[in-house]
């Protein structure tokens, strides 16, 4: 009953984003077919326009949209003139996924290990080691990270491909310049709230029973503490697995991911509202998964007044 | 109960009790704000950080006019020089000064940084803090959480670039722009951590105490709940300011951002971006290092913050 | 360098691989309409005419074409030759080609390019029929194309890809066959071997190719890198063994190295000026713009691709009777300082004006034109006292802006569509959609409509002139610099044509060494 | 009951424990409370009494049935009347560590429910805080420190002054002294009888300590398994306990007299105690019982007077 | 009789910022093997400090060991490396801690939380831990143990967490068991089958046991000797005997005087001990009890009297021991039911 409720929620969720995108989208100024090369003669436009029932009132071009939509059917691209939205997606998913869950284990694993070895150092040298990296990782953006990753590791070292798509040496450079930032900010998430954690009884109590350090930690610490990280990473998977506009660009990845700016420099309506609406799909259902895992992870949590 | 006495030694006569009474507190007594500044000045590092950022404020303020020339100053026969006598940061490919355009820039950059942790804070605050309250309270409660959340999911799920460019057209380019760009999501992020960590807490039982005492909701999440996640809070502040900064970098591509030549960190390094190529470090080093060092500054502070505000820290 | 190994004699692989920065929208030749798929078509298609390595237009798939007296019907035998997947290439085809094109229903935006064809500007508006369209497959051999009036460059646009047949059973059995390698079938020098989307795309050479012998390269590897940080890295590291469109701050490096090559390209960069805006409703402001910025300065230090100064509107590279139609006449005014402080005064006077008038320059965002704006706007404080704001858009919006004439002074690019000064000129006519400056003036417009019907190149030539001089001394704009193209190729190939406007033509290419 | 400040009608609380598994905590009871009584509530570990208390003031909604103060449904209050009620009604916590918050300090702590209740601002307020100390037996200085440098006694010290600091009619007292030496035991006890001799303050006193029980209440009810077993006035209950529940745990008090060890007789309770979740039917005590009949499995116990004001569910005394 | 833990003049501080907290100044007290030792005491001083300090759990930051010696087993383990430590924690000492709720993990099921210990310190295969913890749980008087097992502690009653941390430390058999007022949540039903249950770990495994309560019932109950604390400093020592019937110190006199009568009819008011102790921040150099004490004289101001040997068991530091004190009658060993 409730996941059907939660369930309903995320449609109606959906449906309220497509329908503010459809008109933010409408709204902004700019052609589809508007370019520098040539202004096209007004009956070519109508022939392109009527191609995607641009020529449509708006009203008639959102239910036309929805229709389409309650089949699973996204519809054309008005820039791809060979390939579908659908397709677009199906085609693209797989590398922009493969990447994003790389880096995702690279930064939740990486950064928790951080994260716990700073806090049990507090204020030692590899509190200060981890939190300049951290500072690092997070100041330089991925645009600026990228290029000299590849300047160093694959021009200058010659140890891996520059960039492009094929095998898995290609995947390294991006993985590791997508997981960065979030590896830093998961590790001084993860930093302060064991040292919160650390500070509780029950670990005195797993002191008193005689297990190791890391023990404790594993056993008592990481549970306890990942609710700020879980908060953290549960949007930036949506984002990740998405694909990421600016890696994918410097790294020549065929994911998904330039699609959801190219569309919109592009207007390419079809595709703005495709992507938008995979994108918050994923993301619904990985903030589904956060509110879950919260239960998992702390019973006492309560959601709703359900059941008390 | 009688008390014979055996020996006249004085020293084993009933003591005259009016004696006791003197034993006075001699423990000196802090109020909670000037135990967390002590704490915090006693933090080498912490004082570190803040000298940095007064520094690195000073600096923007005057900065600019410690050299003659100003930020905007082009002279395309000195251009891409490196850091000298003549010009401290070295020179742009226009041949403009960059310890001027950096120090300008500083106070683009820093404007943003703080203005968006103040919206990070207030807004995340707010709908985190609400939201993860009245999560679990009632039916009306879940409905409010539920409703919040649902404002964070379509504020994440529209595309901020679509927004952007539709306030491009509403509205005129420049800071005020940037920060309401900025407002509009910026804060999502913190209100989820904020709920998140609201669920865990509110479960405890000194909230409960707290409600039975009557305590208004809103005085309970400001005065029980935020403070127990206070770590959580500055950590994720510290990471919206250099965020904030590169946002306004791509701002500026849309069009909302400051308008050339007024130079900002981010749109310094966005453009030094081909030095990577070419060798002229010091067009991206010094804005990306101040940027860093910027974060370094709020960091060390802020974990000071953390440790000060933290009873049972006593180091 | 970024190819397999030499084959086993100890033979250079005839393999390259070359940038396309993008994923090619559409290999369709009907509904491509840009430069990256017209790249990889004009390789893997062929239209009745081709283009050699000189850049002249020479037949194709046409073994022989006949003209009408009338000059307006052609009546042209095909030559033998086949579809990638072995069909043969009919008549029938081109006709089902040019017919799908005009089909309104196809939505193709360069279906204008076929207008010279009689009825079909009717019919792709919606307003005559198919069975009126000038093209007809007498037989398998033979089409005949009569067209609207006698065009003498028709030649010329048989060899753009607009005209280029596709093979009518393959797409009419799949209306997905252009998407993916293995349903697309083409009748070019080569054929698509893989197509991995937004990752790359390769062409080995056609064994049904009639000319096959002529081909020299074996396999073109299309990457689509759109950084251009990465794809000179790739470059560098040898993944790549040409690319176009370095990054700007590296050109200074590689100038002069035996790799790099500069070409011009046929456009110019200038600053349209909003005559109906204040403060430039006033030609002497105009003039005053363009006389006091420093062209020379620009490229040489902001651009630095090697970019010509423009003091006038039509580029290099026409070929007329009496040699390059610029060097004719190549500045119509010199930078003066002196001059334009003068003019800018006498303008207040005449528009009693005490202060200029607040001055905008908007430009579309990329970070060539911020610098270059940067630039112009110094100069103008430096030399003029004015003082111009800058605002930058993004590209459509930008677009939609200058169009409804929201500015006072925008930055534009124009390349012509063919090397010619009418595609240029065109651009300020008083009713095209282009011209965003509102000017107008009769004179122009006439000059321009007298010189397309004149089929003398000498007069026509002269007549362009004239109407350029009308343009010049009205100044509606302030060209800045003629474009060119940058290109790194690798030293290890030999025979690549750099055609004008076009992406550099590899079937001739030849790798010499490893 | 017209005089009663706390009538408890047909209280039910159940914890969903997963699926469709209920663990009836507090199951149907009902009791009233008098103005200025003292009821002490006893009982086996985990029969409820905390969560009843708890349920009373609030902190758990009633699964079922309601719980009247003052003359009012108190589920059914709204804006001031609700506030008013949780100045009113207050709860000591059974566990003084968890219900304090690590980030404040004992001054706040304590002066919580003034501030909410706007009672004292500024000098007013600390004298009342210090006064509180002093009255639990804690220094005018613990004011300035945080609870995690206290003892276990000394922290439930701060949790009592806490809910006296709002000057409440009825006090929820869940295990006050629990933690207390006895000296210190002494003197809040004696504090809580003055406040209810002067201020007519009414508690439900929740304790394990019998002695102090039977020292402090008026009436004292017994409950075993969710179930009040009997409840009566305190010397009754100890003099003549009825129910046999009643007499295993009297029987059970230690003695602090290491001569006396030994010679009294305990009654030792045979069996485990059943779960919650699925209570024995009938009497819920009957598996333990040592004079368990055939009836006690069949016919729950009816709630009766089997003596005057002595109340008990027994089928012992069914005449 | 050897000894099996020693602690000796075991001194305490804790940093704070306003100076330090000398919350155990000079503890001195021994438990024999087998033996059940109890520390009654003011609240306060310093009982779970002392228990804390043995298991080596204080916070290290903010507490500093001043001086003393913890000898187990004849040997010191103040400052004992980590690793050796963690092997005597859990298997050899079992430490009931006094906060239940805090004291487990919110967010583990206690069955594991008690499975943990057993799984650190015994080879058991995991089935048989999960056996051994179910019955452990029923050993203490948790009903329905299965379903229990894979509960949350904020799913349990007082009464029941208490029990779970008792489990928690005789689920290796310890040696020595520190329980620090195991009971004071339990109905006296269960307390004394929690006491039963240690006198038969006692009887059976010859265990020691440290116990610290406030209820003088268990400790005349279960403990043969009895240490009574205040303001950090053990006062009086002896057989259980020895301190019900013969108290030699105005504290204990105190608090045995404290405990309600069991009289009907009209109630007598309870008798505290008026005052309270000192602030352990800077605490007096006499005897901390003095200010509190019907009998103080002026030597007690000044200096703190040195433990006084009544018996062989039986000591008390108090002035009124010493002969030159006056004679102090009509004590009662108070809190007995007539
Ligand atoms: N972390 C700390 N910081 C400062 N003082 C502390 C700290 N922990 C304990 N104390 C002080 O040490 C003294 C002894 O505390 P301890 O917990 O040992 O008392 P106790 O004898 O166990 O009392 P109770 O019977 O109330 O549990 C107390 O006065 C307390 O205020
Ligand atoms: N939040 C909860 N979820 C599930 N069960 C609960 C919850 N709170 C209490 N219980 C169960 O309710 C029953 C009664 O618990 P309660 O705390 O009221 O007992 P109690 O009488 O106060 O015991 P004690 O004397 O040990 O404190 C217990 O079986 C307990 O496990
Ligand atoms: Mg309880
Ligand atoms: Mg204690």
């Amino acid at each position: 009953m409730y996941i059907i409720k939660r369930l309903f929620t995320m449609l109606v969720t959906i449906w309220v984003i497509t329908t503010l995108t459809f008109i933010i989208m409408h709204s902004i100024p700019g052609d589809p077919f508007a370019s520098d090369a040539d202004v096209l003669p007004e009956e070519v436009l109508e022939n392109m326009r009527a191609k995607f029932n641009l020529d449509e009132p708006m009203p008639v071009q959102y239910a036309l949209y929805l229709k389409n939509l309650a089949t699973l059917d996204l519809g054309p691209s008005i820039q791809s003139k060979t390939r579908d939205v659908n397709t677009l997606i199906a085609d693209g998913f797989p590398a922009s996924a493969l990447l994003g869950i790389q880096s995702l284990v690279i930064a939740l694993v990486f950064g928790l290990i951080l994260g716990i070895i700073a806090a049990l150092n507090r204020n030692g040298i590899i509190d200060y080691a981890a939190m300049a990296f951290a500072i690092i990782g997070i100041s330089i953006p991925s645009f600026i990270l990228a290029p000299l990753l590849i300047k160093y590791f694959a021009v200058d070292w010659g140890l891996l491909p520059v960039a492009s798509w094929g095998t898995w040496l290609h995947t390294v450079l991006p993985s590791v310049a997508l997981a960065t930032a979030p590896l830093a900010i998961v590790a001084r998430f993860m930093r302060s709230s064991m040292l919160e954690v650390m500070n509780q009884n029950y670990i005195k109590t797993a002191d008193a029973k005689g297990l190791s350090t890391t023990g404790i930690v594993i056993k008592h610490g990481i549970r306890n503490a990942l609710i700020p990280v879980i908060s953290f990473i549960g949007p930036l998977a949506a984002f990740l697995l998405t694909g990421t506009f600016v890696i994918e660009k410097i790294f020549a990845i065929p994911g998904i991911g330039k699609y959801f700016v190219d569309s919109i420099f592009n207007r390419d309506y079809p595709v703005i509202l495709g992507t938008t609406i995979f994108f918050s799909a994923i993301l619904i259902i990985t903030l589904f998964l956060v509110d879950i895992s919260y239960r998992i992870v702390d019973p006492r949590i309560k959601l709703s007044s359900k059941g008390d | 109960m009688i008390e014979q006495p055996r020996s006249d030694d004085v020293l084993f006569r009933p003591v005259d009790r009016s004696r006791f009474n003197q034993e006075e507190i001699v423990r000196p007594s802090l109020s909670q704000w000037k135990e967390t500044v002590i704490k915090i000045l006693k933090n080498k590092l912490a004082i570190l950080g803040l000298i940095l950022l007064v520094v690195i404020t000073l600096l923007a303020i005057i900065g600019p006019h410690m050299v003659p020339y100003s930020y905007s100053d082009q002279s395309l026969s000195s251009k891409n020089l490196a850091p000298s006598s003549e010009h401290w940061f070295g020179t742009d490919s226009l041949g403009r000064d960059m310890w001027a355009r950096t120090w300008y820039g500083a106070r683009i950059s820093l404007t943003i940084g703080i203005a968006a942790a103040l919206i990070d804070l207030i807004m995340g605050l707010l709908v985190g803090g609400v939201s993860g309250y009245m999560a679990g309270r009632g039916k009306l409660g879940d409905r409010v959480d539920s409703i919040l959340m649902r404002i964070v999911e379509i504020l994440y799920g529209i595309p901020y670039l679509l927004v952007v460019i539709l306030l491009l057209v509403v509205m005129k380019p420049g800071l005020w722009t940037i920060i309401l760009a900025l407002s509009i999501t910026g804060w999502v992020g913190m209100a989820r951590i904020v709920r998140g960590q609201i669920l865990q807490l509110k479960e405890q039982e000194y909230v409960a105490a707290a409600q039975k005492l009557g305590t208004p909701h809103r005085k309970i999440i400001w005065r029980h709940l935020f403070p127990n996640m206070i770590g959580i809070i500055i950590v994720n502040l510290t990471f919206t300011i250099p965020q904030a900064i590169f946002a306004e970098s791509f701002l500026s591509f849309i069009g909302l951002g400051v308008q050339a030549p007024i130079a900002s960190w981010g749109t310094m390094a966005n453009d030094a971006l081909g030095v990577i190529l070419t060798g002229q470090w010091w067009r991206l080093f010094f804005p990306g290092f101040l940027i860093s060092l910027t974060m370094f500054a709020f960091n060390v502070f802020g974990d000071g913050l953390q440790d000060a505000l933290d009873p049972q820290s006593r180091d | 360098s970024g190819d397999e190994d030499a084959s086993g004699d100890g033979e250079v692989a005839q393999e390259i691989t070359v940038n396309a920065s993008s994923e090619p929208p559409s290999l369709d030749p009907a509904l491509a309409t840009d430069t990256t798929s017209g790249w990889v078509i004009e390789h893997v298609f062929e239209g009745l005419y081709t283009k050699n390595k000189d850049g002249e237009v020479v037949p194709g798939l046409a073994e022989k074409m006949e003209l009408s007296d009338d000059k307006k019907v052609y009546t042209i035998t095909l030559r033998d030759a086949k579809w990638s997947n072995g069909d043969p290439v009919t008549a029938e085809d081109f006709e089902y080609s040019w017919k799908r094109i005009l089909n309104p229903e196809t939505g193709s935006s360069f279906a204008f390019y076929l207008y010279y064809l009689k009825g079909a500007e009717e019919y792709n508006k919606g307003k005559g029929s198919v069975d009126d369209v000038g093209v007809t497959a007498v037989d398998d051999k033979t089409l005949k194309v009569e067209l609207n009036s006698p065009t003498g460059f028709f030649e010329k646009l048989l060899a753009f890809w607009s005209y280029y047949p596709v093979n009518k059973s393959v797409v009419e059995g799949n209306k997905n066959w252009v998407a993916e390698a293995d349903t697309l079938v083409s009748n070019g020098a080569y054929k698509l071997s893989s197509w991995e989307h937004d990752n790359q795309l390769v062409a080995e050479k056609n064994d049904n190719y009639w000319d096959k012998e002529n081909i020299s390269m074996e396999k073109i590897t299309w990457k689509m890198v759109n950084d251009a940080t990465t794809y000179y890295q790739m470059y560098k590291s040898g993944e790549l063994d040409l690319i176009t469109s370095l990054p700007v701050d590296v050109i200074p490096q590689e100038e002069g190295n035996e790799d790099f090559k500069i070409t011009p390209y046929f456009g110019t960069y200038m600053y349209m000026f909003n005559v109906d805006k204040e403060p430039f409703t006033n030609p002497k402001v105009r003039r005053a713009f363009n006389l006091a910025i420093d062209r020379a300065s620009i490229t040489e230090n902001i651009s630095q691709s090697g970019e010509k100064p423009a003091k006038a509107f039509v580029p290099y590279g026409v070929e007329t009777p009496e040699g390059d139609f610029r060097e004719q006449k190549e500045a119509y005014f010199e930078e003066n300082v002196e001059e334009a402080k003068k003019l800018l005064e006498e303008a207040k006077q005449e528009e009693g004006w005490d202060e200029l008038p607040a001055v905008e320059l908007i430009y579309n965002t990329s970070e060539n034109h911020k610098k270059i704006a940067e630039g112009v706007q110094e100069m103008l404080k430096q030399n003029l006292g004015v003082e111009v704001t800058l605002n930058n858009q993004e590209w459509k919006t930008y677009l939609d802006t200058t169009d409804q004439g929201n500015f006072q002074m925008a930055r534009m690019g124009w390349i012509g569509i063919y090397v010619d000064p009418t595609p240029i000129l065109d651009y300020y006519l008083g009713d095209s959609p282009n011209n965003r400056t509102n000017w107008v003036n009769e004179k122009y417009d006439s000059l321009m409509a007298k010189s397309k019907g004149i089929q003398d190149e000498a007069e026509r030539m002269k007549v362009l002139h004239e109407a350029e001089d009308v343009l010049m001394e009205d100044l509606p704009f302030m060209p800045v610099y003629y474009y060119t193209n940058n290109y790194l190729t690798s030293t290890d190939y030999e025979g690549v044509v750099y055609p004008v406007n076009r992406y550099p033509n590899l079937r001739w290419a030849k790798k010499v060494s490893n | 009951m017209s005089n009663s400040l706390l009538e408890v009608k047909k209280v039910k609380k159940y914890f969903n424990v997963g699926g469709n598994d209920y663990l009836k905590a507090v199951d149907d009871i009902s009791f009233a409370i008098n103005k200025g009584e003292t009821f002490g509530l006893v009982g086996e570990s985990g029969s409820g009494k905390s969560t009843l208390g708890r349920t009373v003031v609030g902190l758990h909604n009633a699964t079922d049935g309601s719980i009247v103060f003052n003359g009012k449904d108190t589920g059914k209050l709204k804006g001031k009347e609700a506030r008013e009620f949780n100045r009113t009604m207050q709860m000591i916590f059974q566990d003084p560590h968890a219900s304090l918050n690590p980030r404040m300090r004992v001054m706040d702590i304590i002066a919580e429910g003034i501030d909410a209740h706007g009672l004292l601002k500024g000098k007013e307020r600390k004298e009342r805080v210090f006064q509180l100390l002093e009255k639990v037996g804690l220094r005018p200085e613990h004011a300035k420190r945080y609870p995690h440098e206290f003892s276990g006694g000394q922290r439930q010290r701060i949790g009592i002054a806490r809910a006296l600091a709002v000057e409440p009619e009825f006090i929820v007292a869940d295990e006050p002294i629990s933690a207390l030496d006895v000296s210190v035991q002494a003197q809040i006890v004696n504090l809580m009888e003055d406040l209810k001799k002067d201020e007519g303050l009414t508690y439900l006193f929740i304790a394990h300590d019998l002695g102090m029980v039977k020292h402090i209440s008026d009436r004292i009810g017994v409950m075993y398994l969710g179930n009040m077993m009997e409840m009566a006035e305190s010397d009754a209950l100890f003099d003549e306990p009825l129910h046999p529940y009643t007499q295993a745990l009297l029987s059970a008090i230690p003695v602090p007299n290491p001569k006396e060890i030994g010679k009294r007789e305990r009654i030792v309770l045979q069996g485990d105690p059943p779960s919650p979740i699925t209570p024995p039917s009938g009497c819920r005590f009957r598996t333990r019982c040592p004079h368990a009949m055939e009836i006690c499995a069949e016919v729950t116990p009816e709630w009766r007077e089997a003596r005057d004001n002595h109340w008990v569910a027994c089928h012992l005394y069914n005449s | 009789m050897t000894s099996l833990l020693d602690v000796k003049d075991l001194e305490v501080s804790f940093k704070t910022y306003g100076g330090e907290v000398k919350a155990v100044r000079g503890v001195d007290f021994h438990i024999n093997q087998g033996e059940v030792l109890a520390i009654v005491g003011e609240s306060g001083c310093g009982k779970s400090v002392t228990a804390q300090t043995i298991m080596g759990l204080l916070p290290k930051k903010v507490s500093m060991i001043k001086g003393g010696n913890v000898t187990f087993q004849g040997e010191e383990i103040l400052g004992l490396p980590k690793k050796k430590m963690q092997k005597i924690k859990g298997s050899k000492i079992g430490l009931i801690s006094q906060d239940p709720m805090t004291s487990l993990n919110p967010t583990m099921k206690i069955g594991s939380q008690i499975a943990e210990t057993i799984k650190k310190h015994t080879d058991l295969p995991k089935y048989q831990i999960k056996n051994r913890t179910i019955e452990l749980l029923g050993l203490v008087g948790i009903p329905n143990p299965e379903k229990r097992y894979s509960q949350y502690p904020h799913e349990l009653s007082g009464g029941m967490r208490q029990r779970v941390l008792i489990a928690m430390a005789l689920s290796c058999e310890p040696q020595l068991i520190i329980a620090d007022e195991p009971t004071t949540a339990l109905d006296v039903t269960i307390q004394a089958q929690i006491l039963d249950l240690l006198k038969d770990l006692q009887q059976r495994l010859n265990t020691s046991i440290l116990i610290i309560t406030h209820d003088l019932g268990v400790v005349a109950e279960i403990a043969q000797r009895v240490s009574v604390m205040y303001a950090g400093k053990v006062i009086e020592s002896g057989t259980v005997e020895e301190i019900f019937d013969n108290p030699k110190h105005p504290y204990t006199w105190g608090l045995l005087n404290s405990i309600p009568k069991y009289t009907n009819g009209e109630k007598e008011r309870l008798v505290p001990i008026e005052g309270s102790p000192p602030d352990l921040f800077a605490p007096p150099a006499g005897c901390p009890f003095a200010p509190r004490c019907e009998y103080a004289m002026e030597i007690c101001i000044g200096e703190m009297p040195d433990a006084k040997q009544i018996s062989e068991s039986h000591h008390a530091k108090c002035w009124l021991n010493d002969p030159r004190a006056p004679i102090v009658e009509g004590l009662v060993a108070a809190g007995r039911n007539e």
